[in-house]
């Protein structure tokens, strides 16, 4: 079974593709479950409107640990596709900065793991959002 | 090391760290340890640098140093060492 | 804002909405974070091969409680938009039975809620999957 | 109740109680309560259905019936009572 479970990981500097594209690439016959979580950019951040927002990367380093934290992941579940996209560039409000899903043969599986995957990815994945309000930017993290 | 015993490493620079050097990476001597490029850091770039370094971790070849290992963390020559501001992907 | 919450039950004969169509629905520009899960048909239980499924159910009884599954989550968390879909009909190996999606401004809420939807559905919501097998069919739940 | 002291009341078959009636729902004139409703059925169909019926659960008007107080839940004239075997939605 493990030799055929799939890792998709990639960054992207253009709009995400769609979900349906994220869960048809870890759709299988075999998992009855498939979880996915995207994270969309938000017209607002404590009660400031946002206008736009700008992710940056360590692109290699980023994708080496998004690889660590599934294989993390791989490890704590049975689990059987994986996907992790994330975009860095300017976001639109509205769009997608990052999608994650999983499929498993058992529900609870692939929804813990993309419940450890995002959480992990936030935690440790060198990837930095900017803010852009009327009055300024902000880099997100640092002054939080 | 080198035979003027210093390590030639290019350090790179993200978000915060990046708005402050103007530039995405260089190239530093580095006599021996992280703890001593934070030294030729602050005094290039000063205390702003200082605190974003405060609350940054640096990656070495894209591997995450602790905190309270870098004066303890040797570079090499070519190391590839990052200034990673607390992240916030997602 | 809870009055401009959506809710969103549906049972279908025919195959259901695309997971794009359905997080379209939840999205909205003040929720940073779309959750869903889809459940689809597999090919083997225990071992023995699935030939196809069929979901019946008691429609105006299973859309009630949908809706009161759906009161309770919206209890439990700070949730926005809320989705779900199921299939009452033949379901061939492969496609969604039922799909679940959440919008909510942090994460973890739009996570748990599906989390707590499915279970919930799988608990309480009367509908029944019968499952064909080269050497017969069983209505799952009953037999298991 | 109606004047000769019985409820008429719609009984609802889905899945495997369904199989062993053959029809998707009958009418009956029930004395008193769901644990006469019990049986009727059971005298009908016998032990088939009534190891279902110790499986499911009733629904009246589409809410569930907790299975202790089935004795106690007295049927109303045009009730719509659902026999609900364990459910497998999903």
């Amino acid at each position: 079974m493990s030799t055929a479970n799939k890792t998709f990981v990639q960054l992207f500097t253009n709009p995400l593709p769609s979900l349906d594209e994220a869960s048809q690439l870890v759709a299988s016959d075999s998992a009855g479950a498939i979880s996915t979580f995207s994270g969309t950019t938000r017209d607002h951040f404590q009660g400031k409107q946002v206008l736009k927002l700008e992710y940056e990367g360590y692109g290699p380093m980023a994708e080496k640990i998004l690889q660590q934290i599934i294989m993390e992941a791989r490890d704590k579940w049975e689990i059987q596709h994986v996907l992790v996209y994330h975009r860095l560039s300017e976001v639109p409000i509205g769009e997608a900065s990052v999608i994650i899903a999983v499929s498993s043969a058992h529900r609870k599986e692939a929804m813990q793991a993309v419940e450890y995957l995002i959480d992990e990815l936030k935690a440790r994945c060198p990837i930095w959002k900017k803010e852009f309000y009327l009055d300024g930017s902000v880099w997100k993290g640092t002054c939080e | 090391m080198q035979e003027n015993g210093t390590s030639k490493v290019t350090v790179l620079y993200f978000a915060a760290a990046r708005d402050i050097t103007g530039i995405a990476s260089e190239t530093f001597s580095v006599p021996h340890s992280l703890g001593d490029l934070t030294s030729i850091l602050t005094t290039k770039y000063g205390e702003e640098l200082r605190k974003i370094l405060d609350h940054s971790l640096y990656a070495v070849n894209m591997d995450y140093v602790e905190k309270d290992l870098e004066t303890n963390t040797v570079l090499k020559d070519r190391d590839e060492v990052a200034i990673i501001p607390p992240v916030s992907g997602g």
